[in-house]
This record gives structure tokens, sequence and C-alpha cells, in this order.
């Protein structure tokens, strides 16, 4: 990632313009230019408009905040027309003409979340109130993503959430500002079940470990149900501290319990760790009940994955979206990502990305950035070529609905890249929940003003 | 009482009332003029100030005071989902259950001192958040964090996931959708927020003003100067900890309750002893001892988290647009170090500069540059400078 | 600060008949060991009313041990130290100021962060107010009468140049004032010093003296540790001489200059 | 039965981490009287000596390779160790595998630099500072520390695999005759063993060496010792230099168990505070004792059949017990009365 890369430079400039011109309008008159035109929160005045990248920039999850920021600054490029276009040629919808949104030019602003809510949440406001930034993207948590949409909806500007796999998210805590491109623990259960199925078969014996807040107990729950219905029983459940760092006195008690299957309901460290730990304590190659004793990681991160090295070899898991997918959405996106910063895209940059390109070609399809018209450009919008087949953006909770891909960690890797291999492709009907299921409700949405 | 304020604390309130409340305009031309960073530094510096009754004064190190902080906002939030959004309530019940919590927790920690007492309240501090994050769910939230709700429809659900507000149901106060909370219906976002918290940063300043300059305060100094002569003077100190424990955590539960006020969601993660850790480091940057110094040092560690770290290369590419281009990638690539991603090292190395070079804090360094200024025209005038010092610090 | 860790021991207040009444402080039959050694064994010692009684003994011989057991500092293995009546063993340095028990310490000890004033003010503060008083509002700025007292006694020690200027920038001769000034301000019915002169020029030892001098004219009680016999013979109205953790000797200064025993219990120290 | 014997031995392995860490910054706190909030990032230096000796071997050149694509579906550029291309894949492999304890060489080395480069850069000025400018200015260094690693390495964990001989678990119930249950990872088994031997090394140096017996006497007491005209200084620059070792290796030696990564030392430096605390500031003995009584009690706090009774209680343990010991004991374990307590 050198500075030198021209387009980049170009790109972070226009990027940095929002910022710069902002800094120096004095408030009063920003606020008066804004009482002129009380339509929506934050309406561009100029002929850019700005966004609000809001990712984790320190802090366990900077990687995968590091890689997101990448993918806006080529939505961003793609947008206003440099590169090559990148999904832009392959999307359903060709509302938008490379010349920007709505004829501004697009620019945007970064912050750092910390992965912590408050945090994130200063940051977005910083975005919303200084910089003028009409929409907000990004988060690496579900934590985060549900504090940052909550914002938004009070503030009146859209949320695009970026990395977030709580049912929660669009459950109990939708909003009608906020849309979710990446998927949950409710479609990761439904999409591994008949896998794990297909693989260990129908009499097993599982033994949660679960990481002990909110993310981990939902996505206990949907492993539990999906694979209680396949006839699995459920030997214990146990909750390990977040950030445990050793898990040796969780993972002993494994071995003795009776159980043939181990599932981590972890993410992140707590997964790199756990796994590692786990492979160490030779949970991979014991034989249990007369079966090969199974480990199952229901949420892979390939960023992540990299940290557990070999210990991710044969086991399961579920994923947004992977690099090496052939459709062509996919390949266009990660020939763009990888000939600009030189290694593949993770599925935290593609959501996001994705999340950006959607954003855009609803507000050009609104005619407007106003958050009620756009949003309702996304609501109920099928569409296809981002890399996940045929997608629905449901209006009533904001949920995309799309193929979920099954992983395993492969056995004998390319390159450092090529640590997981798509196993099967879990069609979208079979992933598909009434959106009552999860509670919670949109309310109507807030344009600002 | 306000009588035996000298003259210099008169022209020091003034001028810091003068100053906060023209924040919006002074902090313009570095681009912190909008409301949500004006009240941070509002927030933190009512917790910085409160940190330094105990820390400053007494010379007790807290590295606990963060679990205050928590307490007070989910009061706050607790107070808005089962009372009214009106934010008295909620501010009273916050500084009440910190103080309680505050004076179990120093009853406790008080009867050890220095590193170990450091610790004690570490302990509890991090007991606090980890059961918040997990276990005290039902109470907390959680990960997710404990927020405002629509009033619940039955009571088959939750109080987490549906409000009761009887106060504002039996006043008939009509709801839209997730209410705002607010001060007799003014909304306490934005500017309106920021000057409500102002208010009671200057009211705060107020406070600890009158306790560093009244015989109690004077008996908290003495503390850090000497405990074990102070106990032979006839003086029991333990009572006067407990009381500048409760009273700092008191203000650190008013921290917290605002924090909920102009951002209506509370979250377990304010609790860490990072958090804790953070309000040491605004103490100690400003100046702990002195009245100014802590809020001080708390608006320049809210920019650097607020504004350092949202300076990506782009920005700085603008910022030197100036000069040639080879220099200027020299010079983004060199600042990128400190920015943007990398603000965490710029605040690292602060610290170690400033500790090594200004123990006292940023305030200190104001001294030493006015001492500086005024030491070349008589030795009489450093005299004076030294004096005042003292007047300063006590 | 270690204090309140010490266990404190036999606490119950009993009724003590004051005896003599113009007995101030009544050392009752106090033993106190350190890990089997012996530091004070058996010491009975009274001090009237108004007297200035000097403790002495060579190194190691239980002056300050049977000090730190009087202000509660140390609990005695046995015995009991009375007071005005008062029970002093288990009590803690601040009840035992509290009773009227002041003490200057072997090394200075003052405020250092605080002002000269400050430092008086503060045992001025704790005479008037108790132990604990919480107020955050109220400030000795606005008390005339207690201040002007603080400045008479400042001013009484010397300081009067020094009132403003913080502790940590007096001599250690004037931080003994300084002391001194902060029990005086109380007014004591026993002052305790632990080697008020220690480590002192002799022209400040001098000093000192008249100070001492000054004080007891005032008919103040006053308990002296003291090594410096130039001192103690200038001060002492009777002298208690302890020597392995007991009495040996105790009389007005003229019987102790010549009694054999503390010659004997003094051999090799040069001051005698 | 089994189950308790296990977390018996996880809690030592557990307690041999806590308490090499807690040993150099009880060391540091006895002899120079210094409070090292940046021990913690010491500890992550170690580790990432394993991680840099792990790069340093694979350094490589690039190699097309014709037959092979790679994501973009470009000819595969491969890259091609240095080592193997010199000595062959044998050799190369070789040294990649036990990479790890290979570190341990660099590590010391390394670690005595940076210890003695730090002491006499920053730590010796503080000597005489309070005890909250040395947590202060120590800490501002480990930020400092960490965010250098993370420019260089990211901030993803990294792994570092234990030598593929002792990468497995080893049947610990068939050797002690417990029945074939009962298994264990070979490295975990090396680490507590590793661990005991630094600590009973460490031990033995303080114990048996004139250095050892000034050093013991400077914490007992450090006027006397500096006015008997011994070069104390001296000696204190090679006690933390001694203590930095410590902590690296047992850094490198946890890699295996723990992928790395720069925010490691803060995730410690808590954790082995709380150990030398209840241990007792400046107590050796006690910091072992407590790392050991820790490591153990932690383990069997999260036994589900504790958590079920308490639940949470895996949680706090930790924190609770230090809570507990100091109320009861007011100076730790082994603490001594006057040390730290102002």
């Amino acid at each position: 990632m050198s500075f030198r890369n021209p387009s980049r430079r170009k790109v972070l400039k226009i990027g940095a313009a929002a910022g710069v011109t902002t800094l120096a309008t004095p408030y009063f008159f920003s606020r008066g230019a804004f009482a002129q035109s009380m339509d929506y929160r934050n309406a561009p005045q100029g002929d850019s408009v700005t966004l609000g990248f809001n990712v984790p920039q320190t802090g366990a999850y900077a990687d995968e905040g590091a890689d997101e920021l990448r993918a806006y600054q080529l939505a961003v490029e793609h947008l206003n027309g440099e590169g090559d276009g990148g999904m832009l040629n392959t999307f359903s919808s060709k509302a938008l003409e490379g010349n920007g949104v709505n004829g501004k030019k697009v620019a945007f602003v970064t912050g750092d979340t910390q992965t912590k809510s408050d945090a994130a949440r200063a940051s977005a406001k910083r975005m919303i109130e200084n910089d003028g930034a009409l929409m907000i993207t990004g988060g690496s948590s579900s934590g985060v993503a549900i504090a940052v949409q909550g914002l938004c909806q009070e503030a009146g500007v859209i949320f695009m959430a970026g990395l977030t796999h709580s049912n929660d998210t669009t459950g109990k805590d939708k909003r009608a500002n906020g849309f979710r491109h990446f998927f949950n623990t409710e479609m990761t259960g439904a999409a591994l079940a008949p896998v794990l199925k297909n693989a260990y078969g129908t009499d097993r014996k599982a033994y949660h470990l679960t990481a002990d807040y909110t993310w981990g107990w939902s996505q206990e729950g949907s492993i539990k149900k999906y694979s209680e219905e396949l006839g699995w029983e459920t030997v214990d459940a146990v909750r390990t501290p977040l950030g445990a760092g050793d898990f040796s006195q969780y993972l002993t008690p494994v071995l003795n319990s009776g159980a043939d299957v181990l599932i981590l309901n972890h993410y992140g460290k707590d997964m790199v760790n756990s796994l590692t730990q786990a492979v160490q304590f030779g949970l991979r190659d014991k034989q249990v009940n007369g079966k090969d004793f199974a480990i199952v990681v229901p949420l892979y991160s390939r960023l992540m994955a990299q940290g557990a090295g070999e210990a991710v070899k044969g086991i399961f898991g579920s994923t947004n979206w992977h690099w090496s997918l052939q459709d062509e959405g996919s390949k266009a996106f990660v020939k763009s990502f990888g000939e600009k910063y030189g290694f593949p895209p993770s599925q935290a940059a593609h959501t996001c990305y994705c999340q950006t390109l959607l954003y855009a070609d609803a507000a050009q399809r609104a005619g407007t950035f106003r958050p009620s018209e756009v949003g309702k450009a996304l609501e109920g919008f099928d569409f296809d070529g981002l890399g996940n087949g045929p997608v629905l953006y449901r209006a009533a909770d904001h949920q995309c609905f799309k193929d979920v891909l099954v992983v395993k960690g492969k056995e004998n890797p390319d390159s450092q890249f090529d640590l997981l291999e798509v196993v099967e492709v879990t069609p979208r009907d079979q992933v598909e929940y009434p959106p009552e299921l999860l509670g919670g409700e949109l309310g109507p949405y807030n344009d600002g003003v | 009482m306000i009588a035996t304020f000298s003259r210099s604390d008169w022209l020091l309130l003034i001028a810091f009332i003068v100053i906060v409340l023209t924040l919006p305009w002074t902090m313009q031309p570095i681009g912190a003029a909008y409301p949500d960073l004006l009240q941070k530094f509002a927030i933190y510096g009512i917790f910085a100030i409160g940190f330094n009754i105990l820390f400053g004064l007494t010379g007790y190190l807290s590295f606990g005071h963060a679990a205050f902080l928590g307490v007070g906002s989910y009061a706050a939030l607790w107070s808005f989902k089962l009372l009214t959004m009106n934010v008295l309530p909620a501010l009273a019940l916050s500084i009440a259950v910190a103080g309680v919590f505050a004076f179990l927790i120093g009853y406790v920690s008080l009867r050890r001192s220095g590193i170990y007492f450091a610790i004690l309240t570490l302990a509890f501090a991090q007991m606090s958040y980890n059961l918040a994050y997990s276990v005290l769910t039902p109470i907390t939230n959680g990960e997710t964090g404990l927020q405002v709700r629509a009033i619940r429809d039955s009571a088959a659900t939750s109080l987490r996931d549906g409000d009761v507000r009887v106060i504002d149901q039996f006043l008939g106060i009509p709801e839209i959708g997730v209410p705002i909370s607010n001060l007799f219906g003014m909304k306490m976002s934005g500017y309106s927020g920021f000057y409500f918290c102002a208010a009671l940063l200057i009211l705060g300043f107020f406070l600890a003003l009158c306790i560093s300059r009244s015989n109690f305060g004077m008996v908290l100094k003495a503390i850090k100067s000497n405990r074990n002569r102070l106990e032979y003077t006839g003086v029991n100190t333990r009572p006067y900890l407990i009381a500048a424990f409760v009273i700092s955590g008191m203000y650190a539960g008013l921290a917290g309750s605002l924090l909920s006020i102009t951002d209506p969601i509370a979250g377990a993660e304010r609790m860490q002893w990072t958090a804790s850790g953070e309000v040491v480091l605004m103490t100690i940057l400003g100046g702990a001892g002195t009245l100014v110094g802590p809020v001080l040092g708390a608006g320049v560690i809210k920019y650097a988290e607020q504004k350092v770290s949202s300076w990506n290369e782009g920005i700085l590419h603008n910022a030197v647009a100036l000069l040639p281009e080879p220099l200027q990638d020299l010079l983004v690539w060199f600042f990128s170090f400190f920015v943007g991603e990398g603000w965490h090292l710029t605040l690292g190395l602060m610290f170690m500069i400033i500790v090594i070079f200004l123990p006292g804090g940023l305030m200190e360094g104001f001294r030493r540059l006015r001492r500086a200024f005024s030491g070349g025209r008589s030795a009489d005038s450093a005299k004076t400078a030294t004096t005042s010092t003292v007047q300063e610090k006590s | 600060m270690a204090v309140a860790d010490i266990p404190t021991g036999e606490t119950s207040e009993r009724e003590f008949a004051s005896g003599v009444p113009d007995k101030v402080l009544h050392i009752d039959d106090v033993h106190k060991s350190f890990a089997g050694l012996h530091a004070l064994s058996n010491v009975d010692l009274d001090v009237r009313h108004g007297e200035t009684h000097a403790i002495i003994g060579p190194n190691g011989a239980g002056k300050s041990t049977l000090l730190n057991v009087c202000v509660g500092r140390l609990p005695p293995d046995r015995g009991a130290v009375i007071f005005d009546g008062h029970v002093l063993t288990g009590k803690t340095p601040h009840e035992i100021n509290q009773l009227g028990v002041a003490r200057v310490f072997q090394t200075p000890e003052v405020f250092l962060d605080l002002s000269v004033l400050q430092n008086v003010m503060v045992p001025a503060l704790s005479k008037r107010d108790g132990p604990f008083k919480l107020n955050p509002f109220a400030a000795f700025a606005g008390e005339t009468e207690i201040r002007d007292e603080a400045e008479a006694v400042i001013a009484s020690v010397g300081l009067a140049d020094h009132m403003r200027d913080t502790a940590s920038s007096l001599s250690r001769g004037d931080k003994r004032r300084l002391e001194l000034a902060m029990c005086l301000i109380q007014h004591p019915k026993l002052l305790l010093l632990d080697e008020p002169t220690a480590g002192m020029a002799r022209h400040d030892t001098n000093a000192t003296i008249d100070l001492l001098k000054r004080i007891k004219e005032g008919g103040m009680t006053k308990v002296i540790i003291e090594h410096d016999m130039h001192v103690v013979f200038s001060l002492a109205d009777r002298i208690t001489v302890l020597a392995g953790g007991r009495i040996i000797a105790q009389g007005r200064p003229e019987e102790i200059k010549n009694n054999p025993k503390v010659k004997e219990a003094y051999l090799g120290e040069e001051q005698v | 039965m089994d189950a308790i014997f296990l977390q018996i031995l996880n809690g030592l392995d557990k307690g041999g981490a806590y308490a090499l860490i807690a040993l150099g910054l009880t060391l540091i706190f006895g002899t120079l009287g210094v409070v090292n909030f940046a021990h913690g990032a010491l500890f992550m230096l170690g580790a990432f000596c394993a991680v840099t000796l792990n790069r340093l071997l694979n350094t490589s050149f690039d190699r097309v390779n014709e037959a092979k694509v790679d994501f973009l579906g470009k000819p595969l550029v491969e890259k091609v160790p240095y080592l193997e291309q010199w000595f062959g894949p044998e050799v190369s492999g070789f040294l990649l595998d036990w990479s790890v304890p290979i570190s341990l060489l660099l590590a010391v080395f390394v670690m005595a630099l940076i210890g003695v480069a730090m002491e006499r850069g920053l730590i010796k000025h503080f000597y005489n500072r309070p005890h909250a400018d040395q947590i202060l200015v120590t800490f501002g260094l480990a930020i400092v520390l960490q965010e250098i690693i993370r420019h260089f390495f990211g901030a993803n964990p990294i792994p570092q695999p234990a030598p593929d001989i002792v990468a497995g678990a080893a049947n610990v119930g068939g050797l002690l005759g417990l029945g074939d249950n009962v298994y264990y990872p070979w490295w975990r088994l090396i680490y507590f063993l590793f661990s005991a031997l630094v600590i009973g090394g460490v031990f033995a140096f303080l114990q048996f060496t004139t250095f050892g017996m000034v050093v013991r006497a400077g914490m007992h007491d450090r006027e006397t010792v500096g006015l008997l005209g011994i070069n104390i200084q001296r000696r204190f620059t090679i006690v933390f230099g001694l203590a930095a070792v410590v902590a690296g290796v047992a850094g490198a030696m946890y890699t295996p168990i723990l992928p790395p990564d720069y925010h490691m030392g803060m995730d410690f430096l808590v954790l082995s505070f709380v150990v030398v605390v209840v241990g007792g500031m400046g107590s050796l003995t006690g910091a072992v004792l407590a790392g050991f009584l820790l490591g153990i009690l932690q383990s069997f706090a999260s036994m589900t059949e504790v958590k079920s009774i308490l639940p949470g209680i895996d949680q706090i343990i930790i924190y609770l017990v230090a809570v507990i010991v100091l109320l009861i004991r007011p100076r730790g374990l082994m603490g001594r009365p006057g040390v730290a307590e102002d």
C-alpha cells in the first residue's frame, strides 16, 4: 500500500476535500446553509457528497478495519469513474454511470471505532455534525453496529452496516435508517446444518464453547436450534469470558464429556485462540463414540483464520463471501482490489464495498439523498452481480437475503490467502425466515429535520 | 464561604466560565466546534475534576473510577426507561447510585494505600465490567448496551426491550417512536446538550474550587503531604478519605449520567480498566492537583481521540499541498505514523514526554512559560511566581 | 498509615483512679517485647502537672518504644498508659491527640506541600472541629479569630516572615519551629518531644532550647526524649533514665548527674 | 477425578506463565523500586522475537511458477526462502519447524539489549520519582512499543506452531497410570517445565552468586548497600535486563499456545500486576506462589460444576481473590511492611 500509487492519491485528495472544507467553514455559516434547505440532514450543498467510513483502526479488529477502509476507497474510486469500475460493471442495476452520485462527486471522511460503542458513536457524530456526512457505514462487531445504527436513526442519516453478524442488528434492534448486507447467526445455523449432517451424520453429541456476550449467545442459540433439529444432542454449552486468552480450562472438560463435536461460538481473537488450543489438545485427531471428533467454527473470517494457521484445516464454518468465488461480480471485485492492493479482499471488505455501491445506487435511483427516499429505494430491492448471486433487500427488516457459503479449512493451501475452500453454497430460500421471528420494529424513517 | 475566595480565585472562575461558554466559537479554528466533541469536553472535564479531588488532593491513585462512570450511565438510562425522559431525575439518581457504589468500594479499598489501593480499585472496576458484560446482561444489556425503547405494549416484554416511563405516562406526555432526553421539553442533544453539560461543568468546577479552598480540602492536601503526621494532629484521616472518594465517585456518576443524557445508550466498556486509565492520563496530562489542568487534559485527549484519529493521508496531503511533491510525500509519510490509525502512538509519546519533562503536566508548562517571560525582569517577580505557584496549587 | 493495620489489642476502657491529682501521665507497669527481645519491662512512670520530664538513656534503651506506646502507635504487651484519667492503650493516634497529647517527631514532620499558615491551621481546626468534619464550604480564610491566633503562634516561634511560604522551603531548624507551633496551637495538656534537637547545629539547638524554655513558662506539661545532655539539663525538672528497657533511675537533674548507676549505663558514651 | 487432575495441570501451566511475568515485575520493583507498566510490553516483545525469527528464516526471493496461477489469474509468484535455496528443503524445514525454541536464543539476546537500553535510557531517571509518574511513563512506553509492533506486524494474531514432534497431545494418563483418557498438549507440559526451570534458575542465581547476594541485600535495604560503596547502579541495570529476558523468553515460549498479537502485553499487564500484588510487592517467592495459586483457582472456577453454583465466577475470580487476599493480608501473601504503600 504505497503512497506513490497515483490513483489512490487522487481519491484520497477528493476524500479529504470534504473534511477540509468543513474544517474551514465556521459552523454558523454551515448551520445557516443548513437552515436554508431544511430538506434533510446534511443535504449536500456543493458539488460533492460526503460519506462517513467508521471502521476500527485500533484494537483487535484493526486489520479488518483497514481492509474495510481499502474497500471503501475502492468503491469511492469506482463511483467517481476512476479505476476499472469493479463490480459496477457486473451490478444488475445500471443507474450509476461512474460520474458520482446524483451528479455529485463522492468524498469521504474516516473515523476510528476502536471496536467500542462509545468511541464509535462519538466518531460517527463527528462525521455527521462536523464533516457533514449523510451516510455512515462500517464497523466490525455487532455491539458497535447496533450502537451506531441507533445513533444514525436519531441523527437522521442512513446507516449501512459493515461486518455485523448478530441477529439483533436487523432483529430486535432494527431501525428504519439502518440496512445490513451481511448475514446473521440465524442464517449461519440454517446454512451449516445440512452440511454438518452430510459430513458428520445425525447422531452426534455437541459441546458448545460460547463467548459470553450477546453475539455469542445468539450464535449458540441458532446452532443449537438447527443442530437439534438434525437430531444432534447438546451435551453442554459453556460460556467463556471475552478475551480469555487461554482456553485450556474450558477445553479439558470437553475431552471427558462424551461429546464428539465441539462448536466454538467465538469470533476474532477468541476464535483464533480457542481453535489453536483445541487442536493442540488433540481434539481434531481424537476418536469418540467410534467417530472422528469434529470442531466447528460457525462464523469464519479469513483474516482471523490466518491467525490460527494450520489449526483451521478441515474445520467447517460459514462466511458471507469468499474471494475464490467464480461468478463475474466476485471476479471483477477481486481483480480490481487485488491489482490495487496486491492481495485478495476479505469478506469484510466485500460487504463494505457492496454497501457503498448499494447506497449510491439507491440514491441515484431515488434522485435524492434524503434518507427516507433512499431507504424506500433500497426496500425490496432485487439485485444481482455483487458476488452473492441474486439478492433481496427485504423491506420488512432491511436485511439482505442471499446464498450463504459454507467453507472448510483447506488441507493444502497454495498461498497465505488460500485458507478456506467453499464446500457448499446454501441457496437463499433455505436460509430465509419470517421477519417476525427476530422481533423488533423498524419505526419511521428519520430525515433529521 | 464565597467571601473566602481571593481575587485571583474569582478571576479564575470568571475566566473559566467565559472560556467554557465560548468554546463553540474558539474551537472552530481547530475543527472541534461541533456539539458531540464539545459535550465530551465538558463531560470528561467533570470526570477529571472529580478524579482530581481524590488523586490531586489526597494522592490516592484509583484505577477504578470508570466503574462509577458506568454505574452513573446505567442509572440514568434506567431512570429514562422507568421514570421519565426528563433529565433531572436521571441526574439525581445517577449521582446517588454512584455515591453509594463509591462508598461501598471506597470503604473497603481505603483500608489500604499506595499500589495496594490502586489494585483494589482496579479489581473492583474490572469485576464490575466483566459482570456487566456477561451475567448482568438483564440489567446492562451486555455488549449491545442499554438503550431507551418505546413504551412496551404488555408486561410480557422485558424491561430491557420495552420501557414503562411511569411519570411521563402519568403526565400524559406523548411519544412518537423512541423519545429523546429533555429538560422540560428542551432536548438534550446538539448545542442545548452542550450548554447543559457546560453549566454542570462550571458548577462542578466551582464546587471543586470551594473544596480546594476549604478546610476540608486543606486536610485532604495534608493527607497527601503526610498522612502519618495528620493522625498525630488529631485528624481521623479515614473518613476524610472516604468522603473524598465518594465525592469524586459522585462526580464520575454525574459525568456518566451526562453521557447517557446527551446520548441515551450505556455500554459496559465504559467501566473497563483502560477507561479508568484514561482519566488518570487526563489528570496527569493537564496537571494533577491543579484546578484547570484536569479539564485541559480531558480536552486534549478527547481531541486526539476524535480529530487526530480522523486525519487520514488525504487530509495530510491537503495540509501540505503547497510544498513540492517529493517533500509532500516525505512529510505525509512521516506524519502518517502519528495521525489516523497511529493516534495511539501520538498519545503514548505525548505521555512519555509530559511525564519526563513536565511532571506537573501542561499547567506546569504554562507556569514555566510565564516564569520564563517574567523572570527576565527582576528577582522579585520570580519569587512572586513561585508563591503564586503555591496559590494556584492550593 | 500503617497504624490502622496494627492490631489494637484490648481496648476496653477501664476506670482508673488517677491517684495523685497532679499526675498528668501515668505509665503503669508497661511491658513490650519484639520477637522475644524485651524492649520495655516493668516501666512505671508518673509525669506531674506542669513539669518538664526528660527521659534519657543510651541507644536501644527503649526510649522511642516508650514514646510510641504512649501515642498509641505500639500496643503494649502488658500494662497501661493513663493520661488525664483516660486509658491511652489501644487508642488511635488521632484519638490520643484529641485528648490533649501533642507530639514532636525526631525528624521534623510537617506538611511539606502546605504553607506555614496552613500547617498550623490544620491542628488548630482539628482541635476546634474534632477528628472529622465534612463541610467543603467552610474555609479558614473567612474565620479571623482562629487565623489570628495561628498567626500569633507562628510569630511566637519566629516564623512570621514565612507565613505564606511552603513548608518544604524551610530550613530544618525552621521546620522544627513550625512543628512546635503546630503543637502549641492546640494548647495540649501534654507535649511529647522526641529528640527535638537531633541533628541540629549548636546554634539551632540553643535557639530551640530558648523556645522550649519560653513554653515552659506557660506551664505546659512536657516529656522530652533526648540524647543531648546539654538540652536535658537546660530544660528538665525531672529525669527518668532508661537502660535495657528498665528504669534505672528517676529524680531531679542534680540527683541523676551523680547517680553511679546512670554513669555506669552511660559508660563509654561521650556525653557524660 | 481426571477432570480435576487436568484442571490442576491447566492451573500449573497458566500459573507458570503468570509467575514468569510477575517474577520480573516484582524483581524490578523490589530492587529498583520502579513500578513497570511496560512489563507486559516486554512479554509481547519476547513473543515477537519468535515471530521475527520466523520471518527472518522465511526471508525469500520471488520465483515465478508458470504452472500455477495466483488469485488474479496471473502466473503465481512463489516465495522461495533463501534458506531453502542454500541448504535445501530439509535443513530449512527443520529450522522453521524448530523456530520457536531457537528463537529463545534471539529473545535472550534482544531482550537483554532492550532491557539494558530501557533502564539506562529511561527507567534510571525515575528511581526517585513518585510511583504514579513511573506508572505513567512506562505505560506511555508500552503504548509506543505496541504501536511500533503493530506498524510492522499488523493487528492480527500471527500463528507460531510448536515443533511438529511436540505439536500434539501427550497421553499423560497412560504415562501416570490414570487410564487412557487423560491427554495434555506436549507443548504445555514443556512450558510448565520451562517456567519451573527459569524460576529455579533465577532463584539459584540470586541465592548462590555474590551478585545475587548484593541484589537481595539491595532489595532489603537499598541505602545501606549503597553506603557500602558497592556500585549498585550497574547491578540494577543488569537486574532490569534479567527481568526483561525472563519476560521475553516467557513470551517467546508462549507463542504456540497463544498466537501473538501487538496487544497481548496489555492483556497480561493487569493480570500480572494482580499476581504481583497478591504475592506481595517485591517478594519473589510471593510472585511465584501467587502465580500458581491464581492459575489453579482460575482453572477450577471455570469448571461447569462451579459455575452452576456461582454464575460468572470465572469472569472475576482473579480479582475476587486479589480483594480477599489484600483485605486479609494487607501486603499480599509475602509482602513486607512499608513497601509500596505511599
